[in-house]
């Protein structure tokens, strides 16, 4: 089956943002996501990686129709996402989820996580108590919790068993689709594999889509069918997981790949120069231009489209296919 | 920096519109403005006249315009009680609520900002917990009471000082004990938990690791974070120093604007209740805004420069 | 190995609060020889910063610290507040996480250089602007002259940590002391501020100890790795023994536990459980309850630091040998 | 997969082993603290049934007799005023309209801050900017003043008096409500909860009302005795509580006509406000460190 999932085009989402302090502050639109086009199909994972302000997570919540976008849309099974808050964008939830960093804060300190675990069935009210009760109990075996943590507060459990029960949660009304948002970057080392190993026996057993956000290159592959690369907004490199990582072609991709320090023998570096530039004042051109050591004039100038190359790769570089290029790498 | 300054001045103005809009809405709310300003039994053609001079035919709007041109010439119209300018009458009770009110906030700085730091240092010491026991005391004791008790104490008493007047400069001292006393408890307990919200930040430490001698890490980079919140609070005092001292010159027949006030609301006199308003709101839009100022030289992070993000 | 620079043995370090104290070190041992590189590796509550911050006497007052810290024969625990002074900064610095609030906000960078200079070099005026500049050189800061006159809330991150770094480099200190100097940093600039920290040590010959919970970062900066598990060394050695023949269970379950960037994807192993809460830790060896191997004696008595090969130390009851896991044995699979 | 977690020992769960701990953990000060209050919400309540005398009841043999153990009889244990009117008594009654005066400003401040601070955090844009502007203006100016010239431009009765008080610090509650609720709008439990499908009702009725309430109760325990202060305060200056009425303020600006003669008419209410002030502070800053260890 390659009926696609969800299907977003041209999203944008840009704030306005004042540059200066105080009424007479300049206005400035701060382009948080400028132009992302997606789609994902059941039972795949699509990773999304990139530096902070990059767009991730706001792409996250655009795709989710949890913000409204500026321009763009979402799809869901071929039909457009509802305004937020709307009855029809209510009935939808239970067909999509998300899944928080911080999972203490993505829950309600003041009831047991058994409760908050049973809620979404209780908003969309289709069963009974203990029909409720029940399938929390299937749920939470599912995810590795226990009975007995049933009538915990969120603070009596750990962080890994946090971000269990916020599975549980999301997993109650069996969606197609979960939003990850940096799932066990707030995790310790020790706990991360714990629960990705979850995600992916989830995905094996329920067919769950996911859009998998993270700034962890090595998660993210772990996870991911298909990775796309995020710089200021945009889409810069889009391919299947190992391959991408194995052979990155954009300019940023690259160097974001040599940055992540590994336990193997050192590898080549392409260290860049300075920080990314401020959202707010986004580089004319190739948004990259400032810190890609193989900008031309032609990069300044004009704002590369993602092509798909001839073997799938999609990359938005002008000078990904020249040889001097290759050559540098 | 003008920008900022710009943008300071502009919300400094619009409180004071904002305080007139208030007093205009709730004159207009309350009655016939012309019977309560003139009181029942003023003549008719009084009364006639006060209407035709404030306007009160035309409508609401025009009357507003006019009410906001006349209150910016600083006509709040005449008091009931003599017949002179309301103005008049509460600019000359100014530097007697100063006599008082200014060596009391002398006194709430210079006491409350030492024993708040002090106590912040000596966390949990003897000295610490004596700081915060009085500090206490002094936030829960109504400023009339610790006026009534000090006077039983030194005028009843002991004879010492005088209880109520205004013939001799030792008539301020009371009075002036009275409003520093608690001013300085509320400074100190706010100094103490400024300085503790400091002294736990992560550059606190830094400059610790960085071989800065103790003294010089409070002195140098613990204080003047300290010093930011701080300049709120005395800025709120300064900006509420007549308001305080509505209750102490009450209780010590201090004629400063505190008692005139008082006196005017007892009898309604609204013209000049009006105008005691628009002082203490221009005061007090005056010291916020030197507050704004004393934050942007104090504080780098609001001065508005263009951050990098 | 040469006489030591730094040793630290036996560090205890407890807090007290409402009546009640919780350990956080647990008799650390550890030596840094002058210029070399260590990294030290744990999660959070290992105990890995707070045992430099003990050290430094950085640690507030419900601390109380045992055992013994030397630098060059010169005890720092319980020393007396000059002598800390002088050896903050001036023999060992240290740089934190979060660069930009470890700068002070009020005042001007070049200001907060000043201060340092002045402290260890005693210079003044002109003379030490010129060194401040020369600073903010070394750490690779462009346009270092407008710089000078910044906030730090108008740097990044990456440039607030060069400054921390120019300030840690004014006292030309023998060690420098990173805790977790990239983590609040985005890769790029981790990789940069990693290379820098590279290109200093290499230009100064300054001794370093590198704090983390990355095990790439560590292994791509050091010589030497110690790993922390609540508040206990359970393996230290050199950087390739460690990453290729880790011989303590926890270690080779972080290692199992990571994901890679290169080769095939295979499945994650897992270390069940939770780390220890603060002061919580079993009476025994505190990775028992986690551990696939454990004993009973695990539970109840708390294993020595062995040498188990060249410079290659591990705090285990079994003597789980070379190129075995603990993770792939039979009785690990659950 | 299995997961072996170290289960934390079950909590004890007999609840009264629980509180009879809480007691025995009290610090002294604000057990005796507890004390007093209990002992004026009893005074509160039962004050018809308390009362020796009618508070306006004459006994002109007795005028100005001292309280007990300065020369007073039982009689009258707190003494009697100029026109031998029992202390005790009105000081009964004055405790009943002053805790009331409180109560009901609380409440109202209370309710109103958190209504407005919840409109603000969930419509933003205009009304937002609104409530925005509201709040600063009411924390610009001292709310003596403010009280004063409503004051004299209404004149005074006991409900306008009471609504007055409920005006004082609702901006305290806006503040912090919205701020709360902002909170957990943008990454929070309630931004989770809006994301399971949840309507208005079930975010603000069943999870933000629940989380910020301590936060909320630990406020009303600064604008209850602030409000004890501002309501003596105005009826000492004659501005407030209006005779035959009377509150704690009220018999302290009656009785320092006597302070020479008779000091405990004013004595007796002003150690009643001192106390209960203080005992309120005491409480609250108690509940607050135990609510937020942090602020520690």
């Amino acid at each position: 089956m390659s009926m696609t999932l969800l299907e977003a085009t041209g999203l944008r989402r840009h704030y306005q943002v004042r540059a200066g302090r105080g009424p007479f502050g300049a206005k400035a639109v701060l382009r948080a996501v400028d132009g992302v086009s997606l789609s994902l199909k059941p039972g795949r994972t699509l990773g999304l990686v990139g530096e902070s302000g990059c767009g991730k997570s706001t792409t996250g919540k655009l795709v989710l129709g949890f913000i409204p976008p500026t321009a763009g849309t979402v799809r869901y099974r071929g039909t457009d996402m509802p305004p937020a808050g709307t009855p029809a964008w209510r009935a939808l939830r239970p067909r999509m989820q998300m899944v928080y960093q911080d999972p203490l804060g993505a829950l309600d300190r003041r009831l047991p996580v058994g409760v908050q675990i049973m809620e979404p069935l209780a908003i969309h009210g289709a069963k009974s108590p203990a029909e409720q009760r029940d399938r929390a109990a299937g749920v939470m075996a599912a995810v590795g919790l226990q009975m007995h943590q049933f009538d915990r507060y969120p603070h009596e459990l750990s962080g890994g068993q946090r971000q269990r029960v916020v599975l549980a949660r999301a997993l109650m009304t069996e969606p197609d689709l979960l939003v990850c948002d940096e799932p066990i970057s707030a995790l310790d080392v020790s706990i991360q594999a714990q629960v990705v190993n979850l995600l992916l026996d989830l995905q094996d057993q329920m067919g769950i889509a996911y859009l998998f956000i993270s700034h962890d290159l090595k998660v993210v592959r772990q996870v991911s069918h298909e990775v796309a690369v995020m710089y200021l907004g945009r889409i810069v490199e889009q391919g299947e997981a190992e391959d991408l990582f194995a052979r990155p072609l954009h300019p940023y991709t690259r160097a974001l790949v040599s940055a992540i320090p590994v336990l193997g023998p050192r590898r080549e570096r392409l260290l860049l120069q300075g920080d990314p530039p401020n959202p707010v004042d986004v580089p004319s051109g190739c948004s990259f231009h400032t810190r890609c050591p193989f900008a031309t004039a032609a990069c300044r100038a004009e704002t590369p489209a993602l092509r798909t190359l001839p073997d799938g790769r999609q990359v938005a570089c002008h000078r990904v296919e020249e040889p001097a290029l290759q050559v540098a790498a | 920096m003008l920008l900022f300054t710009a943008s300071r001045a502009l919300r400094a103005a619009l409180t004071i519109l904002f305080v007139m809009t208030f007093a205009f809405v709730v004159l207009r709310l309350s009655g016939d403005p012309a019977l309560l300003i003139m009181s029942v039994d003023a003549p008719p053609e009084a009364i006639k006249a006060f209407r035709e001079a404030w306007g009160l035919e035309r409508p609401i709007w025009e009357q507003y315009l006019s009410y906001i041109g006349h209150a910016f010439t600083g006509d709040f119209g005449k008091s009931m009680r003599d017949g002179r300018p309301a103005i008049d009458l509460v600019m000359e009770r100014v530097p007697a609520t100063l006599a008082i009110t200014l060596p009391a906030l002398a006194l709430k700085v210079g006491l409350g900002i030492p024993a708040g730091v002090y106590a912040a240092l000596h966390r949990n010491s003897f000295a610490d917990r004596m700081t915060m026991a009085v500090s206490v005391a002094g936030f829960t004791m109504p400023s009339f009471v610790l006026a009534l008790l000090l006077v039983l104490l030194f005028s009843v008493n002991l004879g010492w000082l005088p209880a109520s007047g205004a013939d001799s400069p030792t008539y301020a001292i009371l009075p002036i004990i009275t409003l520093g006393a608690s001013g300085a408890a509320i400074m100190a307990r706010f100094t103490r938990s400024a300085m503790l919200e400091v002294l736990g930040q992560p550059y606190i430490r830094a400059a610790s690791a960085k071989g800065v001698e103790w003294r010089r890490v409070i002195s140098h980079h613990a204080l003047p974070n300290a010093a930011i919140p701080t300049v709120t609070i005395i800025g709120f005092m300064i900006g509420s120093l007549v308001a305080g001292a509505v209750v102490v010159e009450s209780v010590f027949a201090w004629p400063g604007i505190g008692r005139l006030l008082v006196s005017a609301v007892a009898n309604r006199d609204l013209a000049v209740v009006q105008a005691i308003l628009m002082v203490i709101a221009t005061w007090m839009v005056l010291a916020n805004f030197t507050v704004d100022m004393a934050y942007g030289w104090l504080d780098p992070r609001v001065r508005g420069t263009a951050a990098a993000h | 190995m040469t006489a030591p620079l730094v040793e630290v043995t036996g560090l205890t370090v407890d807090f007290e609060r409402d009546g009640r104290s919780s350990r956080a070190v647990d008799g650390v041992d550890l030596a840094i020889a002058p210029g070399e590189a260590l990294g030290i590796v744990g999660e959070s509550g290992s105990g890995k910063s707070v045992t430099w911050l003990a050290a430094l006497g950085l640690l507030p007052a419900r601390a109380r610290v045992g055992g013994s810290v030397r630098i060059d024969k010169q005890q720092l625990i319980g020393a007396a507040p000059k002598v800390l002074e002088g050896v903050r900064g001036k023999r060992i610095a240290m740089i934190f996480q979060d660069p930009s609030s470890c700068l002070n906000p009020v005042h001007r960078i070049g200001w907060q250089l000043v201060e340092a200079l002045k402290l260890h070099r005693g210079l003044d005026g002109a003379a030490a602007e010129a060194a401040t500049l020369r600073l903010l050189d070394q750490v690779g800061i462009a346009d270092a002259r407008r710089r000078l006159g910044d906030f730090p809330h108008q740097l990044s991150g990456g440039l607030n940590q060069r400054v921390m770094i120019a300030m840690a480099l004014a006292g030309e200190p023998d060690l420098l002391i990173a805790d977790e100097p990239t983590t609040a940093l985005d890769a790029t600039i981790q990789a940069q501020i990693l290379a820098l920290l590279a290109s200093i040590r290499r230009d100064t010959g300054m001794a370093l100890v590198l704090i983390s919970h990355d095990l790439g970062v560590v292994a791509e900066n050091v010589n030497r790795v110690a790993v922390m598990y609540a508040g206990r060394l359970v393996e230290e050695a050199m950087g390739q023994d460690l990453f290729g023949a880790a011989r303590h269970p926890y270690t080779q379950g972080l290692l199992a536990a990571l994901p890679t960037l290169t080769g095939p994807r295979r499945r994650l192993a897992a270390i069940p459980g939770t780390v220890p809460e603060p002061g919580k830790a079993p009476p025994g060896c505190a990775f028992a309850p986690r551990c696939p191997l454990a004993e009973p004696r695990c539970q109840s008595e708390p294993p020595p630091v062995r040498h188990v090969g060249l410079m290659h130390r591990a705090a285990c009851h079994l003597q789980i040998d070379v190129g075995v896991s603990a993770w792939n044995l039979p009785r690990a699979a659950e | 997969m299995a997961v072996r977690d170290a289960l934390p020992a079950p909590l004890p769960t007999s609840g009264l082993s629980v509180i009879a701990r809480r007691i025995a953990r009290l610090p002294f000060a604000v057990s005796l603290a507890t004390l007093w209050l209990a002992l004026m919400v009893v005074v509160a309540l039962g004050a018809d049934l308390l009362l020796p005398y009618s508070i306006t009841a004459f006994d002109l043999k007795a005028r100005l007799s001292p309280p007990l153990f300065f020369g007073g009889t039982f009689a009258h244990p707190l003494g009697t005023d100029e026109l031998g009117r029992d202390v005790l008594s009105r000081l009964i009654m004055s405790i009943r309209m002053s805790l009331l005066i409180a109560l009901f400003g609380t409440l109202i401040a209370a309710t109103l801050g958190t209504l407005l601070g919840i409109l603000a955090a969930h419509f933003r844009r205009f009304v937002e900017t609104l409530i925005l502007m509201a709040i600063d203006f009411q924390a610009s100016m001292p709310f003596m003043i403010i009280a004063l010239s409503v004051l004299a431009f209404f004149g005074n009765s006991l409900p306008l008096f009471i609504g007055l008080m409920g005006f004082h610090s609702w901006e305290r509650y806006a503040r912090i409500t919205r701020g709360l609720t902002l909170a957990a709008n943008e990454q929070g439990y309630a931004s989770a909860v809006r994301q399971l499908g949840a309507g208005p009702g079930r975010i603000y009725g069943r999870h933000v009302l629940p989380n910020i309430a301590s936060t909320l109760i630990v406020s009303m325990t600064l604008t209850f005795p602030e409000i004890i202060l501002l309501e003596s305060g105005l009826s000492f200056l004659g501005l407030g509580v209006q005779p035959p009425l009377t509150s704690l303020g009220n018999m302290v600006g009656y009785g320092r006509e006597y302070i020479t003669r008779a000091p405990w008419i004013m004595l007796a209410p002003a150690t009643v406000i001192v106390l209960t002030t203080l005992s309120i502070s005491l409480l609250g800053d108690w509940v607050r460190d135990k609510l937020d260890p942090t602020l520690r």
